[in-house]
């Protein structure tokens, strides 16, 4: 597969494009342009590039738009893959872009944790060898002991930087160092250690100015904002159209908010919004939401080493007391549409992967009847029209959520109400920020949580997070081993076997397949394990993320609307790609 | 100086009271009149008074205050008010009590009242504050170079009375210039204001709680009670012969050093406070023990007898015997 | 010797109902002396009143309408409704529980461990006043929020109790301080003098004669701790680095700010408007009151 | 003089101890800080995409510049930094020294804090002059009341409501940052008048909530001074209105002049909630930034920074009020 | 009833420029009184009058000597052992408004040294309203008008009688009165002292009288001792006329001198002394502590400390080198 750039634009008019990085509140004016420091001034698709922008195509991970890369070559068994490099790439001081650059990028990228490059013995997806072809050629090949569908996805997701400015970083015997650590033993041990060193000193290495190879390139940024001008030597300069772009700070959403129903952003990514603002922020002269994929889902998750969440029962009559069009309407109505049923899923790559299997699963339909029927079953009493544990204790439905994380609380508060209404007591219970939440969370504190799911497009991705670390099972260079509830991480503490239509599977370890599995093979196992998700419940799946892309038309034009441009992999912003591409027009 | 007539009222929440009721009162040049009375009988109040300066919510209600060479100072106001006072009349405050700036040295001070009153020859000035502190046996250098906290309080007084006199005002008003200083202090003040008094010409009011020390520099002493002046006259005379039978009980009351103890007599009664003060009739009949019926409804006129003046129904009807 | 004669009144037990009659008496006219001052004690008394009542009118689970979702005011929801359609009178009402009941405790321990601490320094003065007097300074010292926001990440203050202890133990400075000093200067009065030469207790002496001179001050620094904790928690909870579990007029300001953007659109600006108008309506009570507080214990002033 | 040195280096003693125990306490309490933020990042890598592998590796490289070794060992060393005026670096920048953090945000806090505070100080202190002098009036009553409401009124509260009103309702101050980047660093009127523009709501926040307590301080300071027989006795001298006025505010503003180095130094800290609502980035959001962030050593720093500010503060409080106060300069105040 | 010998106090000045600095504020005071007897100190201000009072009363340590009650030495007993004994002197303090909590009634006032004095004795409720009653009229106010009041009711020679009565409520000995009528209206003065003096002569209460004022010394106490204090030592001491019309040391008679002359009642003593200087303490102290002020200080003074001592024919005893008697205060004028 491959692309190509759009060559035919009419040329740049000039103009200052406003925006926001919205992955990263918070810019710091102290900080680099370096794209692997936390708060660098470097923003991906602007002034920092990558070979390729992936997309979050629903079912095939290695979809990607050029970017340092024009075009690409994969071997059919996804072995290796071939680069080749803008013809007319060149850094912002002049430079051009060579092979050599993508090399010593791809250095880098191993002292920081890649998926495609990566020191971590036996890891998935890993490349073996990087050849430079010739200066704009380079082949880069996969490690076939433990092979990944998503080694492409992996290699085309590389930053490249400008190896003459930062080429003191990475030491000259770092390819032998490299080469050791791949190994066994006491050596590899010691030069992997090393290679973690060395990725301190790329994090915190400051270029004395940008040098880009983006359509922008830094010039300066002060606490509250960060100035971009175009970078003249930018292959496709003729076709960018913002002569200036200037990044917003943020430190929560409701400063987006602010900006975006002043009409002040050109374009903004997703933000969760409340309808009033959402409905403000439309009514802004220009403003328009494009709405796109995002493979995101949120669920209510069990602990099942507490009572009564061990028995499925309870688990399935929650899910059908649970209202999840209500729920979604106050917590997220704009950002997530109600899940129609728990997969693991999105369920849009769900209605691409398991056509067939998905009307079979079933919706679990808010039905208070059922709900009783299945409480029953599990034992629990109803006294005085409230619910009991089978041993007469009374039971507290106790739901915890980071503070900062509005829709969930708010879905919460709502699930409450709702809970409360069918004669379960629940509780929301705030935990002040996600870093104590998740520890909290894994310790195995909290009766329910909420827990992001069906992260994809690869179908690994997408189900570890039922199956995966959380629930018990690790995936260490392609071995599937189940920890004890409460050991390892598994907080879960799901089954390490369940039953699924009267047979016994092990989800853990079809989900540690799918890590090696193509498109074809992974497949049936998707079924099989969105099935079990559907029975045994693991999670009650809430609502799928949609992808709300914020844009305004009063200065700019030219956004696409076309679902697969706006699927851009995470981390990346994608009006930079439109740019780059061309695609955005100044208003005449 | 003549005051005439001089009412003070003192705005409370029963009204409109009068703290100095019709006082009359003449000072004449180059003499030294002692004011004496008790805590509340107003003598501050017409110390003030005679510098137009009653603080709200007091006024002058009536009466006149009329100093030579510069007419009715009741009737003076804004700029004209401000000049009279200091360089005609010269205030000296209680002793020990703060009435310099905390903040700046005196000599400072002293400069600032210059400019206040137009003096184009600060520097003769200052010389004359020294030579006056100099004579009140201070070093006047060391003086002019002090902030009030490093002053005694009886340096203090004598600070104050420089800057009293240093204007070369003529008519010097003392309010309780010993009050507080040791006994000690209090002997060096009085012969200070004795001796600056005569050597200046000054005419001189002292107010005071204390008889002895009016009996000890006045050549002439009244007696205030309640806000009315009941006697005055020659100091001698009247601490020798007193009238009003106040003025004899305060004598009285005084334990004596030599003679027989037991001469001593308290004076019955508590003295009057602005709201018990009789609204009509004299203001002394409730611990006077020659009360008579017109006491109750009549004030007694201030009835003068040579040098000698006295309000008091009682002695009128003995001379008129 | 007297001029006057006061009503008699003999006998100890009927001259101390007495005199408690008197004393109300004399506060009912500080009160009225200034119409303000009655205005704010009806305020508080009526926060007071809602704190106590209030909560006991609603459930404990406030029911919400997802059809009814950040409302403006209504006739039905008088300062509209919140993101769960939940009535935001009812918040607030519900909410001042927490809020007064934590700003009492930090008002109760402020003045009790600042008037313990101001009277035992004042009292023994020595060494342990100059030792107790400089961690008091260096406690006074040290900025209370940003401490606040550091102990933040270790502890939860997870109910009104804990909040106000906390609150509580690092407010009680200032009145340690102020108490010291008047303390200080009351020892110096013949009065305290008089009692220790007559060989009164020290329990005596600080219960009877110190503290009730001391009542106003005290009196003051309590509604003032009672401001400034109410200030404090709001502001925690605002800020949003404390974990929330119930109503509370800070989590109701977080919300409305952070959550439906009432700063941006006009429907949720009854939410924010409402706790903010609760706090401005506290502080003015306490505001008003507290300007009686000097009369109200000063028995000259009072039966004036 | 020597009055002067010996209460310097007594309140430079007593700093330091102060200096010493907060960064003690803070030390602890942060070393105690429940959560883990390498779970976090971890968790957000991987919602990202990131292969658990490579996410785990990312992790280490980026906590790699955590301290480690035994509490106390960290402990002496965090001590031993501090002599180096180093507070350790910042895990959510790593490579940018905390001290480099802290102090382009302390730029940021201390202009609007001056500017707010030194206003508020002025028209508070002028007003509360009024309001002493006309304490009897309409025009005195209602200053001292506006002033107990502003005082009282929670600075949060303040923010809000003005930025509800001239950023929300009516649009016409800025509320995001403190200057537009488009204007070029540097002595240019553009920047500057952007500076300014977005200055403007937190300066006025500021200074609106200091306001009433300058106001009812002032009042109270000079209806003492006016009750000084100083002040009576000047005027029974003949002095001119102007120096009796000058003698009133003198010693009615000295008092205050203390307060004013004290609460510039609580400013500091206090500027959390408007910096957090005008996100203007000064030391007060880089705290709550450090909070939220679980950087240890940047909400440490901020902290201790703060704490010192206070501390200057109350030295220089101290010794201008006994350079101003010749009382207090020759050493007659006992302790 | 209460003997002090070689009573000294030191206080160490805390903070200012005198930091560090000792002010010996009394350096060696030797008296006794006897029941119902009295002895008035004089002295200019500062000179330790008040310490001594405060000491006398058991409101303030000393530092060195010994002070015997009824026979019992205090020294060598605990602070609360002491009390009992020093609760039979009460103090009069000299500011009558302060020295009555004016958050408290004067029946509240009068309650707790009773209440405390009932406990001891067994006594009801009933007694000590009784003796509420009782110590009020002794110190002649109307108990029914003045229980119920607050301080601030009453006038300062009222408030000043309630002193006195609250410490009659424990039965002393002996009062310390500490300038006992300074702050009292003039007219008002003579009755205060006129009950003191009662109080001596109806109770038998020692009466200790600290003043400025020599003649109310007289008043109280003629048939007592009159001390002249300076700087914390006693410089002469006798009865109270013949230190009067007497005095034998300097510092005596400045001090009579600089009472001011009722000039149509008196005329001037025949040889007044009045020194100018004020007093000043940052003088090292060698030699005797008055011989910087003294007109008549000889070389030896400059040296050596005079002690008390007796010269003959003078029935007081005096410290000075220079012995001679002048007679400076004023005499009556003859036929008034
Ligand atoms: N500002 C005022 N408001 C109301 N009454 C006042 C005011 N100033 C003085 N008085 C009253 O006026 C009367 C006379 O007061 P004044 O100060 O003149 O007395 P005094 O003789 O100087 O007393 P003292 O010896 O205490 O100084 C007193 O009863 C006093 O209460
Ligand atoms: N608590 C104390 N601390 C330090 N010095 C003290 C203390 N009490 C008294 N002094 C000093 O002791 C000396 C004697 O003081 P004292 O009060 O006994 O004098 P006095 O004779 O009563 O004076 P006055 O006539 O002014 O009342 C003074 O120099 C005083 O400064
Ligand atoms: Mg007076
Ligand atoms: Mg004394």
């Amino acid at each position: 597969s491959g692309g190509s750039t759009n060559k035919s634009g009419s040329g740049g008019g000039g103009g200052l494009f406003t925006t926001i990085d919205v992955n990263r509140p918070g810019l710091d004016a102290s900080a680099p342009a370096n794209p692997y420091n936390p708060k660098g001034n470097s923003f991906p698709a602007f002034n920092s590039m990558k070979l390729g922008w992936v997309k979050n195509h629903l079912t095939d991970p290695n979809q990607a738009l050029p970017g340092i890369a024009a075009s690409w070559e994969v071997a059919p068994d996804n072995s290796a893959i071939t680069l080749k490099l803008q013809p007319n790439g060149k850094w912002s001081d002049g430079q051009p872009v060579t092979a050599e650059d993508v090399k010593m990028s791809i250095g880098i990228a191993y002292t920081q944790g890649s998926t495609a490059f990566s020191v971590t013995p036996g890891a998935a997806g890993v490349a073996s060898d990087v050849t430079v072809v010739d200066d704009k050629t380079l082949k880069i090949t996969q490690e076939m002991a433990n092979p990944s569908p998503k080694f492409v996805r992996g290699v085309l997701d590389t930053t490249v930087l400008p190896s003459h400015v930062w080429k003191d970083v990475l030491p000259a015997n770092f390819w032998d160092t490299l080469k050791a650590a791949r190994g066994d033993g006491a050596d590899a041990e010691k030069a992997r250690a090393d290679i973690t060193a060395l990725g301190q000193k790329v994090l915190t290495f400051a270029p004395p100015k940008d040098v880009s190879a983006g359509p922008f390139v830094l010039e300066r940024v002060n606490p509250g904002e960060a100035l971009l001008v175009k970078n003249k030597n930018f292959f496709n300069a003729a076709n960018v159209a913002p002569a200036q772009v200037k990044f917003l700070n943020y430190t929560g959403n409701e400063q987006i908010w602010n900006y975006l129903t002043a009409g002040k952003l050109d374009q903004s990514g997703f933000v969760a919004a409340p309808t009033d603002v959402m409905n403000r922020i439309k009514q802004a002269p220009g403003n328009e939401v494009i709405k796109g994929y995002s493979p995101v889902a949120v669920s209510m998750a069990f602990n099942q080493s507490k009572k009564p969440y061990d028995n499925v029962h309870v688990r399935r009559g929650l899910a059908y007391l649970i209202n999840r069009d209500e729920v979604t309407k106050v917590a997220s109505p704009e950002g997530g549409t109600p899940a129609i049923t728990t997969s693991g899923i999105h369920q849009k790559a769900a209605q691409a992967w398991i056509p067939d299997t998905l009307p079979k699963l079933d919706p679990y339909k808010p039905d208070p009847a059922k709900a009783e029927a299945e409480f029953k079953q599990a034992g629990l009493t109803k006294k005085d029209g409230k619910w009991a544990l089978a041993d007469g204790t009374p039971w507290k439905v106790s739901m915890h959520a980071p503070s900062g994380f509005s829709d969930w609380l708010s879905a919460q508060e709502n699930i409450k109400s709702q809970l409360v209404k069918n004669g379960i007591d629940a509780e929301v219970v705030t935990t002040t920020d996600y870093p104590l939440y998740l520890e909290e969370l894994s310790a195995g504190k909290y009766d329910v949580g909420f827990w992001l799911m069906a992260l994809g497009p690869a179908p690994y991705d997408i189900f570890q997070r039922l199956y995966g670390a959380s629930n018990g099972w690790t995936n260490v260079a392609g071995k599937v081993e189940h920890a004890a509830p409460g050991k390892g991480g598994n907080w879960m503490g799901g089954p390490e076997q369940i039953e699924v239509d009267g047979a016994k599977i092990n989800p853990g370890e079809l989900t540690g397949k799918l890590n090696t599995a193509t498109a074809e093979q992974a497949k049936p196992i998707m079924a099989q394990l969105a099935t079990a998700a559907n029975q045994d419940l693991p999670v009650i799946q809430l609502w799928d993320y949609v992808n709300n892309q914020f844009v305004n038309n009063t200065r700019f034009t030219g956004w696409p609307h076309d679902d697969e441009i706006l699927r851009l992999g995470t981390g990346v912003l994608p009006s930079g790609v439109w740019i780059q591409l061309g695609m955005v027009k100044a208003k005449q | 100086m003549r005051i005439d007539g001089l009412t003070v009222v003192y705005k409370t929440t029963a009204g409109e009271l009068p703290a100095v009721r019709d006082v009359s009162l003449t000072l004449e040049p180059g003499t030294i009149t002692g004011i004496v009375g008790e805590s509340g009988s107003g003598k501050s109040t017409l110390a003030l008074s005679l510098l137009n300066a009653v603080q709200p919510p007091g006024r002058i209600a009536t009466g006149s205050v009329e100093i030579d060479g510069l007419g009715d100072v009741v009737g003076l106001a804004g700029e004209r008010l401000r000049k009279a006072r200091g360089a005609h009349i010269g205030y000296v405050f209680q002793a020990a009590q703060n009435s310099l700036n905390p903040l700046k040295t005196v000599g400072k001070q002293l400069l600032d009242l210059g400019r206040s009153h137009g003096v184009d020859d600060l520097r003769g000035l200052v010389r004359e504050a020294k030579e006056l502190l100099g004579r009140m046996g201070l070093d006047g250098a060391r003086v002019l170079d002090s902030h009030q906290h490093e002053l005694s309080g009886g340096m203090r007084q004598r600070v104050g009375i420089m800057l009293a006199l240093v204007l070369n005002a003529h008519l010097v008003v003392l309010d309780e210039p010993t009050t507080a200083l040791d006994m000690i202090t209090q002997a060096n003040i009085l012969k200070i204001v004795r001796e600056v008094h005569a050597e200046r010409g000054l005419t001189t009011l002292v107010i005071t709680h204390d008889i002895g020390v009016v009996a000890e520099v006045a050549d002439r002493l009244a007696v205030m009670y309640g806000g009315r002046l009941v006697e005055q006259g020659p100091t001698r005379e009247v601490l020798g012969a007193p009238r009003h039978p106040y003025t004899r009980g305060l004598i009285q009351a005084i334990p004596r050093l030599v003679g027989d103890i037991d001469e001593a007599r308290a004076l019955p009664g508590r003295p009057p406070t602005l709201a018990t003060v009789p609204k009509q009739g004299c203001v002394f009949r409730e611990r006077c023990a020659l009360r008579m019926d017109i006491c109750e409804t009549d004030d007694p006129a201030a009835l003068a007898d040579g040098p000698r003046i006295v309000a008091c129904h009682a002695v009128g009807v003995k001379e008129r015997a | 010797m007297s001029a006057t004669v006061i009503p008699e009144t003999s006998g100890g037990i009927s001259t101390a109902s007495a005199m408690r009659r008197n004393f109300w008496r004399g506060v009912w006219r500080v009160m009225r002396r200034k119409p303000s001052r009655l205005a704010g004690a009806v305020i508080l008394a009526g926060f007071v009143v809602m704190a106590v009542f209030g909560p006991m009118f609603y459930p404990d689970n406030l029911p919400g309408d997802a059809n009814a979702i950040t409302r403006p005011p209504s006739w039905e929801h008088w300062f509209g409704t919140d993101p769960q359609g939940r009535d935001v009178l009812a918040l607030v009402i519900t909410g001042s529980r927490y809020v007064l009941l934590s700003a009492a405790v930090t008002a109760l321990i402020t003045v009790v461990f600042g008037t313990g601490l101001g009277l035992f320094s004042g009292f023994k003065r020595g060494r342990w006043d100059t030792v107790l007097m400089r961690v008091t300074d260096m406690k006074l010292t040290i900025p209370g929020l940003p401490l606040l926001l550091v102990l933040a990440t270790v502890w939860k203050f997870g109910n009104p109790l804990q909040m106000g202890l906390v609150l509580g133990l690092l407010g009680w400075g200032g009145v340690a301080r102020a108490v010291r000093a008047q303390t200080l200067s009351l020892r110096e009065r013949g009065f305290i003098e008089a009692a220790r030469g007559l060989g009164l207790s020290t329990g005596h002496i600080i219960g009877k004669e110190l503290l009730p001179s001391m009542a106003p001050y005290i009196a003051m620094n309590m509604l003032i701790a009672v401001t400034g904790a109410v200030y404090a928690q709001v502001g925690l909870f605002f800020l949003g680095v404390l974990p929330y579990e119930s109503n509370n007029w800070g989590v109701m300001l977080n919300l409305a700010v952070f959550q439906a953007g009432a700063m941006i659109t006009p429907y949720a600006l009854g939410y924010l408007l409402a706790p903010l108008l609760a706090i401005l309506l506290l502080t003015l009570g306490i505001v008003l009151v507290v300007d009686a507080m000097d009369e109200i214990f000063n028995p000259r002033l009072r039966e004036e | 003089m020597t009055v002067i040195a010996r209460r310097l280096a007594g309140h430079l003693a007593r700093g330091l101890v102060m200096i010493l125990v907060v960064a003690t306490i803070s030390f602890f309490i942060v070393n105690n800080i429940p959560g883990d933020p390498m779970a976090a990042r971890y968790e957000k890598l991987i919602e990202g995409g990131m292969s658990p592998e490579a996410a785990a590796q990312a992790v280490k490289v980026l906590y790699g510049f955590q301290p480690t070794g035994s509490l106390w060992q960290q402990y002496t060393d965090y001590m031993g930094g501090l002599l180096h005026l180093d507070l350790g670096v910042s895990v959510s920048r790593p490579g940018t020294p905390v001290l480099d953090v802290l102090g382009e945000a302390a730029k940021w806090t201390v202009l609007p804090v001056l500017v707010g505070t030194l206003l508020s100080f002025l028209v508070g202190v002028i007003l509360g002059v009024f309001a002493a002098i006309r304490r009897t009036s309409k025009l005195g009553d209602a200053l001292a009341i506006s002033g107990s409401l502003l005082h009282g009124i929670p600075q949060y509260v303040l923010a809000m409501l003005l930025v509800v009103i001239f950023a929300t309702l009516i649009p016409i101050l800025p509320a995001d940052g403190p200057v537009d980047i488009l204007f070029e660093p540097g002595f240019n009127a553009g920047y500057i008048g952007s500076l300014a523009e977005h200055a403007v709501l937190p300066v006025v926040t500021y200074a609106l909530s200091a306001y009433g307590g300058w106001v009812l301080a002032m009042k109270s300071s000079v209806v003492t001074v006016l009750g000084d027989d100083f002040i009576l006795a000047a005027e029974l001298r003949g002095m001119k209105r102007s120096i009796v006025f000058r003698y009133i505010a003198r010693n009615a503003i000295l008092p205050l002049f203390t307060i004013l180095a004290l609460s510039l130094g609580l400013l500091l800290g206090g500027a959390v909630f408007i910096e957090k609502i005008f996100n203007y980035p000064g030391l007060g959001l880089m705290l709550i930034n450090g909070v939220n962030d679980r950087d240890y050593a940047l909400m440490s720093g901020a902290f201790l920074l703060i704490t010192g500010a206070v501390i200057v503060a109350n030295i220089v409080a101290d010794l201008f009020y006994s350079t101003i106060d010749p009382r207090v300069r020759s050493g007659e105040e006992a302790a | 009833m209460i003997t002090a010998t070689g009573i000294t106090r030191t206080f160490k000045q805390r903070g200012g420029v005198l930091a560090g600095r000792e002010v010996k504020a009394l350096r060696g005071v030797d008296f006794s009184i006897a029941k119902g007897g009295a002895a008035s100190f004089i002295g200019e201000s500062g000179c330790g009058k008040t310490t001594l009072g405060r000491i006398i009363a058991g409101l303030e340590s000393y530092d060195g000597g010994e002070i015997a009650i009824d026979g019992a030495p205090m020294t060598p007993l605990k602070p609360k052992q002491r009390q009992p004994h020093f609760r039979k002197i009460q103090m009069i303090h000299q500011d009558p408004y302060s020295a009555l909590n004016p958050t408290r009634t004067i029946h509240q006032t009068l309650q707790a040294p009773l209440a405390l004095r009932a406990r001891q004795t067994g006594r009801s409720k009933q007694w000590m309203e009784e003796r509420a009653a009782e110590v009020l009229s002794l110190v002649g106010l109307d108990p029914g008008s003045v229980l119920s009041r607050y301080p601030h009711q009453l006038s300062g020679g009222m408030r000043q009688r309630v002193v006195i009565a609250r410490a009659l409520t424990v039965d002393p000995e002996m009062l310390v009165a500490d300038e006992a009528v300074s702050m009292i209206d003039v007219s008002l003065r003579l009755g205060i002292l006129a009950l003191l003096k009662d109080l001596r002569e109806r109770l038998g209460v020692a009466v200790l009288f600290i003043t400025h004022d020599v003649a109310t010394a007289r008043y109280i106490g003629d048939d007592g001792e009159l001390f002249v204090i300076y700087r914390g030592q006693v410089v002469e001491r006798g009865p109270v006329d013949s230190v009067i019309a007497d005095p034998v040391h300097p510092y005596t008679q400045s001090l009579l001198s600089a009472i001011p002359v009722l000039h149509g009642l008196e005329e001037p003593g025949e040889q007044p002394v009045v020194p100018l200087e004020s007093l000043d303490e940052s003088r090292a102290d060698s030699g005797c502590l008055f011989a910087r002020r003294c007109p008549f200080r000889s070389e030896r003074c400059e040296s050596e400390l005079p002690l008390l001592q007796v010269t003959d024919g003078v029935p007081q005893e005096h410290a000075c080198f220079h012995p001679e008697r002048r007679s400076v205060i004023a005499r009556p004028l003859s036929g008034v």
